[in-house]
C-alpha cells in the first residue's frame, strides 16, 4: 500500500516536472544570440518550440502586411496558409526560401527587406498556423477584432504537398 | 512584579466543572458547525458570482449595441430551467425536513426526487450553450455569458453528484445522525444554487432584451 | 519632484513639501510620545482610574487631532488638485502622445494634412503656455511622466485621454515612462525641449519640411543603401519612399537630441552600434541586427546623419 | 431544534490518577499519525501550522534572495549583471510570492497554530480542508520556484497588468504560471478563512464571548472575513485572463467589447484590502507582545476592536487610489482620497493606544518587545507616506516611482514583518519549548533595523528625485547613483539580519534555554499548557472568567467535563456569549486530503497548457473527493452507538 502511493505521488510529480522542462526551450529570449545563419542548412527553424520567436513571428505576420494577400492565413489573392495544402512544401526551409526569394504568381521576394532572423520567426508563426507546433508555444488571440480561431484553438493539420493553388 | 497570573495557586480539592456532556451531538442549522463551513462557502462562491455580474454590466458600458452585432440568447430553454430549478425547490425542501426529522426513508424517496430534477437542469443546461447564439471567443459579450453560464453550471453539476453520492449513502448506510445534517445542508445548498439562477438568468437571457 | 519648471509640478511640489512637512512633524510628535511612555520613571501599580481618564482623554485629543490633520490634508489636496485637472489655459498646441514599446511617438496635428507630422521620442512645447495632451497607446499601457513638469498620465489602449503641460523655462527635460511595458521599460524616455515661441515655430516650421536630399557621394550612397535593405522595412523618411511606420519616423532624426528613446546621446559612434546590433544596447527592442558592410553602414550614417 | 439544553454545573473531585487517565485516552484519540502516509495525513492544526510558518519562510528566504539579485543589480547604473529579461522576472517573482506565498500565508499560518489554542479548542474546525489548503499552497508555491529556476516564471509584475500580461504581448506559458499560482494560493487563502472564522465563531471555550476575545483572535477575525471578501475578485479576474490566454475570451481585449481597466478595477478591489489582511495580523501580535511585557490588558479594548472592524470596511473602499494616473473622472478620484486618508483615523487609534498601554505599564524590553518599538518607528513612518500618497496630486507625481516603493516597504516590512519577528520570538517557546537567545535576539533586531533603513529610506528620495519603479537599470548622469548604491549596502546588513535569525531559530531548535509553560506570564490560554502543546492542546477545556483569560482566572475556575475523550469531541459554544450548545466530532487523519491537493494541483498546473485538463480531472477530482467523504469505521460504530442509545432512552421511556 505505502508503496503504491509513494510511486503514485513520484509519478504525479514527475509528470509535473516534465512540463516544466519543456518550458525551457519555450520561453527562451533569443533576442540575439541565436546561430541563425546556420539554420538553414539543417532544415530547422531556429524557433522550433520557442514561444516567443513565434509570437513576433505573429506580430511581423501583421506588421509587413502579410494578410494582405493571405488574409490572416484564410488566404486571398495569396493561397490560405491555415489549411492542409502546400504547394511549395511545409518544411521550414521551405517557407524560409517561399518568403525570401519570393514564388511565382505574385508573392514578392524579401530578401534584404527583412533579416534572417525575422523571415525565422515568420517561418515559425506560418507553420503554427496549422499547429504544427507544440500546443503550449502556439499563439493565442490578439488584442485586435477577432478574425478566426486563436492559433492554439485550432486544429492541428497534416500539410499535404499540392501543386495547384 | 510578578505577572497578574492566579492560575499559580493550588486547585481545591473539588472542582467546579461545567458538565456537557448533556448537549446534543448533532444539530442542524446554524448552531452547528457544518452550517458555518457551508455558509462560508456559500459567501465566497456568492462573491465570486457578484463579480461576474458587475462585470458583465461593466463590459455593457463599454459597447453602444448589445449584445454587440449578435443575435439575443434564445429564450425557451433557460426559461424552461429556471423552471425546473425553481420545482425542484419542493423536493429539496422536502428532503430537508425528512432529514430534519431523521426519517431515513423520506430522504432516499425525495433525495432520488432531487437528483432527477439535478439531471434534468443538467441536461437542459447543455441546450442552454447552443441557445446562447454566440460563441465565448466572439468578444467581450460572448465572454461573459459563457462564464457565467459555465460557473453556474459547475455548481449544478457538483450539486447533482454530490447529491448522488449522498442519495447512494443514505441506500447504503451507515447513517448516523451527522449524516442527516449532511442531508438537510446538501438542500440548503441546493437552495443557493437555485437562488443564484435567478440574477443569473435574468442577466444572460432578459438584459440582451432590455439593454 | 525637487526641481519643479511648470506650474502643475510646482503646485504638486508646494502641495507635496506641505505634506511631507506635516508628516514628519506628526511623525517626531508620535515618536517623542512613544519615548516618553517607554522611559518613564513609574509607580508599581497604574491602574487608578484617575490614570485611565487622563489617558482616555489624551488619546481623544489625538484622535480629534488626527482628524483635523487628515481634513486638512484632503482640503489640500483638492485645492492643488483643481489646478492640475484643468489646463491654466487655452492650449496653445495639441500633441498626441502615442506609446510604444519601447518608444514615443509625438504627433502634432494640423489642418492641413501634409503639415502633420510626428517627432518620435522628443516632445518640444512652447514656454509658458499649456500645450494640450492627447495620451494613448498602440500595445500596452504606458505612462507618460516629465517628473520637472508634471504628474503622470497613464497611456491605455482603447482608451483616448487628455492632459496637459506647460514649462515656465526653456529647458531639456527629461521624462520617462511609469507604467511597467516589458522588457526595455527601463529604456523608454523622452526629450521634453521647451523653448520661446519663435524658436518653437521654427522647429515646426522645419519639422514639416520634408527630408534633406543627399548632398555627397557618400549620402547618396548611404540612401540607396538605406532603400534597398531592411531598414525601409519600418522606418520612414518623409519626401523619400520610405514610408513605414513600425518605427520611429526618421526625417530629421539628425536633429535630435538622443537615439533609442532617450537611452543614447545622438552621436556617429552611438548610431552605427545602434545600427548594427541594437540588441546589445537594449535587448529585446523591435528592431533587428542589421549586417551591413563597414562600407554601407558608413554610408547610411552619412545619410541618416544627414536628415538634419 | 428548538430548545437549547443546558450544561450542567457542579463540584466533583477529579484525582490526579483520573487525570492521568484522560491525558493517555486523549493522547491516543488525538495521534499525530507517523510515517510517510502518515505525515501526509495529517490533521493537527499545530503540526499543520508549524509546516505553513517553515514553508512561508523558505518562500521569503527566496524571494528575499531574489530581492538582493536586485539590489545587486541595481547598485550601479548601466549594469549588466541581470538583463531585462531576468530582471523582468525576478522582481515579478519576488513580489508574488512575498505577497502571495509569504505574507498571507505566513499570518494565517499563525492563525491556524494559534487561534485554536486562544480560544480555548481542540482543533481547527474542518482539520482536513486545513490540510488540503497546505498542501495546494506548498505545490502552488514550489510550482513558482520551479518556474524560476527554469526561465518560465512570470515577468509582467506581481499586478500581472493587461494587455501586458494577456496573450498578445506575453507569449508563452509565463503568465499563466502567474494566474495559476493566484488559483492555487487564493483556494488555500480562503479554505483557511473559512477555518478560522468557524472556529472563532463556533468554537470558542465557555464564557469566551466577542468582548472577551484576544485582540489576536479579533484581528484574525477580521483578516479572515477580508480574504473571503476580497479574493473572489481575484480569483475572477486571474481566471479571466486565463482564459483569455487560453481559450481566446476577449474580458480584457478593447478591440472586441473588452476592457484593460476592467482588470485594474478587479485586481485592486482584491489589491487593496490584500494590504489588510497582512497588515491586521500583525496589529494582533503587537497587542499580545506589548500585554504581555507590560504585563497590563492593551488599553482602550473596545477602540481597539472597532478600529480593527472599522480597517476591514473601509479597506474596501480605496481600490481606486492605485488608479490615480489613468485618467478617471477628477469626482471619483477625490472621494478615493478622502476614503483613503479616513483609513488613517483606525490606525491611529490603535497607535495612540498602545503608546498609552506602554504608558501604564512597565515594559520589559525583550526581543519581542523591542521588534514591536521598531514596529513603531518604521511603520509609523510607512503610514505617514501613505497618507501622503492618497492625495491625488502628490501621487500623480511619486506614483510608481521608487517613493512608493519604499513606502510599502516600510508598511509591509515594518507593519508585519517586524511583529512577525517579534511574534516568532515570543510564540517560539510556546512552539518548541525552548527560549530563543534573547542577546543574539537583540542584536538580530539592530542588523534588521539599521539595514532596512539604509536600505529603504533612500528610496523615497530617489522616487522625489523622479526615479521610477520596475526598472532594471537607470542612466548614469541622473544622481540617483549615491543613493542607489547604499541602498544596495543597507541590503546586505539585512541579508545578515535575516541570515542570524535563521541561525537564531535553528539553534535555539537546538539548543535553546528551555522555557516554562509561560516564560513571559502572558495572559492569553495558549500559556496555560505545556510547551510545547500536547497533541489534544488542553487536557481540561477551561472555562474563561474575563478578558485576560489567564490573569482574570479565579482560583476555582471552573473546567469543562463530558466531552468524550476516546473520540474526537470538540465543544461548539454561541457565536456571541460562547455559551456552550452542541458537540460536535472532529474527522480522524486521512490521507485523501492530499490526495485531492495532487489532483487539484494537476488540474491547476494542467489548465495553463489545455483546457481539456478539466474534464481530465473531473474523476481522479471526484474519486478523491468521494473518499474524503466516504463513511469510515468510526461512521459504523458511531450508527451502531446511537441506536443502542436511542434503544436505551426509548427503554427508559
Amino acid at each position: 500500500m505505502t508503496g503504491f502511493w509513494r510511486t503514485t505521488t513520484c509519478l504525479a510529480l514527475m509528470s509535473e516536472l516534465s512540463l516544466f522542462a519543456a518550458g525551457c526551450q519555450r520561453e527562451v529570449r533569443p533576442f540575439q544570440e541565436l546561430a541563425v545563419a546556420s539554420a538553414r542548412t539543417q532544415n530547422q527553424s531556429p524557433f522550433q518550440k520557442n514561444a516567443y520567436g513565434t509570437a513576433e513571428g505573429k506580430r511581423l505576420f501583421d506588421q509587413y502586411n502579410c494578410s494582405g494577400c493571405h488574409a490572416h492565413g484564410g488566404g486571398g489573392m495569396g493561397p490560405a496558409l491555415m489549411d492542409d495544402k502546400w504547394i511549395y512544401g511545409s518544411e521550414p526551409a521551405n517557407i524560409f526560401e517561399s518568403i525570401v526569394e519570393g514564388r511565382p504568381n505574385g508573392m514578392p521576394a524579401w530578401r534584404n527587406k527583412i533579416p534572417d532572423q525575422q523571415v525565422w520567426e515568420l517561418v515559425a508563426y506560418v507553420q503554427s498556423m496549422i499547429g504544427q507546433e507544440s500546443i503550449d508555444v502556439l499563439p493565442s488571440r490578439s488584442d485586435h477584432m477577432r478574425y478566426s480561431t486563436p492559433e492554439n484553438a485550432r486544429r492541428a493539420q497534416t500539410p499535404v504537398q499540392t501543386h495547384t493553388p | 512584579m510578578t505577572p497578574p497570573d492566579a492560575a499559580t495557586m493550588r486547585p481545591p480539592d473539588t472542582r467546579r466543572v461545567l458538565d456537557v456532556s448533556v448537549l446534543p451531538r448533532t444539530v442542524f442549522g446554524h448552531q452547528g458547525l457544518i452550517w458555518w463551513g457551508t455558509a462560508g462557502f456559500m459567501v465566497i462562491e456568492g462573491s465570486i458570482f457578484v463579480i461576474a455580474l458587475v462585470v458583465y454590466f461593466y463590459l455593457r458600458l463599454q459597447v453602444t449595441d448589445w449584445p454587440p452585432s449578435l443575435p439575443n440568447p434564445g429564450l425557451f430553454y433557460g426559461t424552461l430551467n429556471l423552471a425546473t430549478v425553481l420545482l425542484s425547490l419542493l423536493p429539496a425542501y422536502i428532503a430537508k425536513t425528512k432529514a430534519e426529522k431523521f426519517d431515513l426513508a423520506g430522504v432516499r424517496l425525495w433525495l432520488t426526487i432531487l437528483v432527477l430534477f439535478g439531471v434534468a437542469a443538467v441536461v437542459i443546461r447543455a441546450f442552454e450553450y447552443f441557445a446562447l447564439n454566440c460563441r465565448w471567443d466572439d468578444n467581450a459579450y460572448g465572454s461573459i455569458v459563457w462564464t457565467l453560464l459555465s460557473m453556474h453550471t459547475i455548481h449544478v453539476a457538483t450539486d447533482v453528484v454530490d447529491s448522488m453520492v449522498l442519495l447512494t449513502l443514505a441506500l447504503t448506510g451507515p447513517n448516523t445522525k451527522t449524516r442527516f445534517v449532511d442531508y438537510s445542508e446538501n438542500s440548503l445548498y441546493w437552495y443557493f444554487i437555485v437562488a443564484w439562477w435567478v440574477p443569473i438568468y435574468v442577466t444572460i437571457y432578459l438584459m440582451p432584451r432590455w439593454l | 519632484m525637487f526641481d519643479p519648471h511648470g506650474p502643475i509640478a510646482r503646485s504638486i511640489a508646494t502641495h507635496g513639501w506641505w505634506l511631507l512637512l506635516m508628516s514628519i512633524a506628526v511623525y517626531l510628535v508620535v515618536m517623542v510620545a512613544l519615548l516618553i511612555a517607554l522611559g518613564r520613571r513609574r509607580r508599581e501599580i497604574d491602574d487608578q482610574p484617575e490614570t485611565t481618564r487622563r489617558l482616555t482623554r489624551n488619546v481623544s485629543i489625538a484622535v480629534a487631532l488626527t482628524v483635523v490633520i487628515l481634513v486638512g490634508i484632503a482640503a489640500s489636496s483638492v485645492v492643488s488638485g483643481r489646478g492640475i485637472y484643468s489646463p491654466s489655459g487655452a492650449g496653445a498646441v495639441t500633441v498626441d502622445v502615442v506609446g510604444h514599446q519601447w518608444w514615443w511617438d509625438f504627433q502634432y496635428h494640423d489642418v492641413t494634412p501634409s503639415d502633420v507630422f510626428t517627432s518620435p521620442n522628443e516632445l518640444h512645447i512652447p514656454v509658458g503656455l499649456p500645450v494640450v495632451i492627447k495620451a494613448m497607446s498602440t500595445d500596452v499601457i504606458h505612462s507618460f511622466w516629465v517628473p520637472n513638469l508634471m504628474g503622470k498620465r497613464d497611456l491605455i489602449p482603447g482608451i483616448v485621454t487628455n492632459t496637459w503641460i506647460q514649462a515656465d523655462e526653456p529647458g531639456v527635460y527629461r521624462g520617462q515612462c511609469a507604467e511597467f511595458c516589458g522588457h526595455q521599460h527601463a529604456h523608454m524616455a523622452l526629450e521634453v525641449v521647451a523653448e520661446p515661441m519663435n524658436t518653437f515655430q521654427a522647429w515646426i516650421r522645419h519639422q514639416r519640411e520634408p527630408a534633406a536630399e543627399p548632398a555627397t557621394d557618400e549620402e547618396r550612397r548611404g540612401k540607396d543603401v538605406f532603400m534597398q535593405s531592411t531598414c525601409v522595412t519600418c522606418h520612414a523618411i518623409r519626401g523619400t519612399d520610405a514610408g513605414s511606420h513600425l518605427g520611429p519616423e526618421l526625417t530629421h532624426v539628425a536633429s535630435r537630441l538622443t537615439i533609442a528613446a532617450g537611452t543614447l546621446p545622438n552621436a556617429r559612434g552611438h548610431l552605427a552600434g545602434w545600427i548594427a546590433n541594437s540588441q546589445s544596447i537594449k535587448p529585446g527592442n523591435r528592431m533587428p541586427p542589421n549586417a551591413l558592410t563597414p562600407d554601407d553602414l558608413q554610408a547610411v550614417l552619412a545619410y541618416v546623419r544627414s536628415l538634419r | 431544534m428548538s430548545e437549547f439544553v443546558h450544561p450542567v454545573e457542579r463540584r466533583m473531585t477529579i484525582s490526579a490518577a483520573d487525570e492521568e487517565r484522560l491525558r493517555t485516552q486523549l493522547e491516543r484519540t488525538w495521534y499525530v499519525p507517523r510515517g510517510i502516509i502518515g505525515w501526509c495525513s495529517v490533521a493537527d492544526h499545530k503540526t499543520m501550522g508549524k509546516r505553513y510558518i517553515v514553508t512561508a519562510f523558505c518562500f521569503f528566504t527566496f524571494a528575499g534572495i531574489l530581492a538582493g539579485l536586485m539590489r545587486l543589480q541595481l547598485a550601479v547604473p548601466n549594469n549588466h549583471f541581470i538583463g531585462p529579461d531576468l530582471y523582468n522576472q525576478i522582481f515579478t517573482v519576488h513580489g508574488t510570492m512575498m505577497m502571495f506565498l509569504f505574507a498571507v500565508p505566513v499570518m494565517e499560518a499563525l492563525g491556524v497554530y494559534l487561534v485554536p489554542l486562544m480560544v480555548g479548542t481542540r482543533n481547527i474546525a474542518f482539520p482536513r480542508l486545513n490540510a488540503f489548503s497546505y498542501y495546494v499552497y506548498l505545490f502552488g508555491g514550489v510550482m513558482l520556484v520551479v518556474t524560476m529556476l527554469l526561465n518560465t516564471a512570470p515577468d509582467v509584475g506581481w499586478f500581472s497588468y493587461v494587455p501586458l500580461a494577456g496573450p498578445d504581448y506575453t507569449p508563452g506559458k509565463r503568465a499563466d504560471f502567474w494566474a495559476q499560482l493566484i488559483t492555487f494560493t487564493e483556494v488555500a487563502a480562503l479554505a483557511v478563512s473559512v477555518e478560522l472564522v468557524a472556529t472563532i465563531f463556533k468554537a470558542r471555550a465557555p464564557g469566551m464571548s466577542l468582548n472577551r476575545m484576544p485582540l489576536f483572535v479579533w484581528s484574525m477575525l477580521v483578516t479572515a472575513l477580508m480574504v473571503i471578501f476580497a479574493m473572489p475578485s481575484i480569483v475572477t479576474c486571474s481566471s479571466f485572463l486565463l482564459l483569455d490566454r487560453l481559450v481566446g475570451t476577449h474580458f480584457y481585449n478593447p478591440a472586441e467589447g473588452g476592457d484593460s481597466l476592467l482588470w485594474q478595477h478587479l485586481f485592486w478591489f482584491f489589491g487593496h484590502p490584500e494590504v489588510y489582511i497582512i497588515f491586521v495580523p500583525a496589529l494582533g501580535i503587537v497587542s499580545s507582545i506589548i500585554s504581555a511585557f507590560t504585563w497590563r490588558p492593551i488599553f482602550g479594548y473596545s477602540a481597539m476592536v472597532m478600529s480593527l472592524v472599522a480597517t476591514g470596511f473601509i479597506g474596501f473602499g480605496l481600490w481606486v487610489h492605485h488608479m490615480f494616473a489613468t485618467g478617471l473622472p477628477a469626482l471619483g478620484l477625490e472621494y478615493f482620497t478622502a476614503a483613503s486618508i479616513v483609513i488613517a483615523i483606525p490606525t491611529g487609534i490603535q497607535i495612540f493606544c498602545w503608546i498609552a498601554s506602554l504608558w501604564r505599564g512597565r515594559p520589559r524590553f525583550h526581543t519581542p518587545l523591542v521588534f514591536v518599538l521598531g514596529f513603531f518607528a518604521i511603520f509609523v513612518l510607512g503610514g505617514l507616506s501613505g497618507v501622503t500618497l492618497a492625495s491625488v496630486p502628490f501621487d500623480l507625481q511619486v506614483h510608481d516611482s521608487y517613493y512608493v516603493v519604499a513606502h510599502f516597504h516600510y508598511v509591509l516590512l515594518g507593519g508585519a514583518v517586524f511583529p512577525l519577528i517579534g511574534g516568532i520570538y515570543f510564540w517560539f517557546p510556546k512552539m518548541t519549548g525552548r527560549l530563543m537567545d534573547d542577546r543574539l535576539g537583540k542584536v538580530n533586531f539592530w542588523l534588521l533595523f539599521i539595514g532596512f533603513n539604509i536600505t529603504f529610506f533612500p528610496m523615497h528620495i530617489l522616487g522625489l528625485e523622479g526615479m521610477p519603479r520596475r526598472v532594471y537599470t537607470y542612466p548614469d548622469n541622473m544622481g540617483w547613483n549615491t543613493l542607489n548604491l547604499v541602498s544596495s549596502l543597507g541590503a546586505l546588513l539585512l541579508v545578515v539580519g535575516g541570515a542570524l535569525f535563521v541561525y537564531n531559530v535553528v539553534r535555539s531548535y537546538r539548543w535553546g534555554l528551555a522555557g516554562s509553560d509561560n516564560p513571559w506570564g502572558a495572559e492569553t490560554l495558549e500559556w496555560s499548557m505545556s510547551s510545547p502543546p500536547p497533541v489534544y492542546n488542553f487536557l481540561h477545556i477551561p472555562v474563561v472568567e474575563g478578558r485576560c483569560a489567564l490573569w482574570d482566572r479565579s482560583a476555582d475556575a471552573p473546567i469543562v467535563t463530558g466531552i468524550r475523550s476516546d473520540v474526537r469531541e470538540v465543544l461548539i459554544s454561541d457565536v456571541m456569549d460562547a455559551e456552550p450548545i452542541n458537540v460536535a466530532e472532529y474527522p480522524e487523519p486521512s490521507i485523501w486530503p492530499f490526495l485531492c491537493a495532487v489532483v487539484t494541483s494537476g488540474f491547476f498546473i494542467g489548465s495553463i497548457f489545455t483546457p481539456w485538463a478539466l474534464p481530465v480531472s473531473i474523476l481522479p477530482l471526484a474519486v478523491t473527493l468521494i473518499g474524503w467523504f466516504w463513511p469510515k469505521k468510526r461512521d459504523r460504530e458511531r450508527a451502531i452507538e446511537e441506536q443502542d442509545e436511542d434503544r436505551r432512552l426509548h427503554d427508559a421511556a
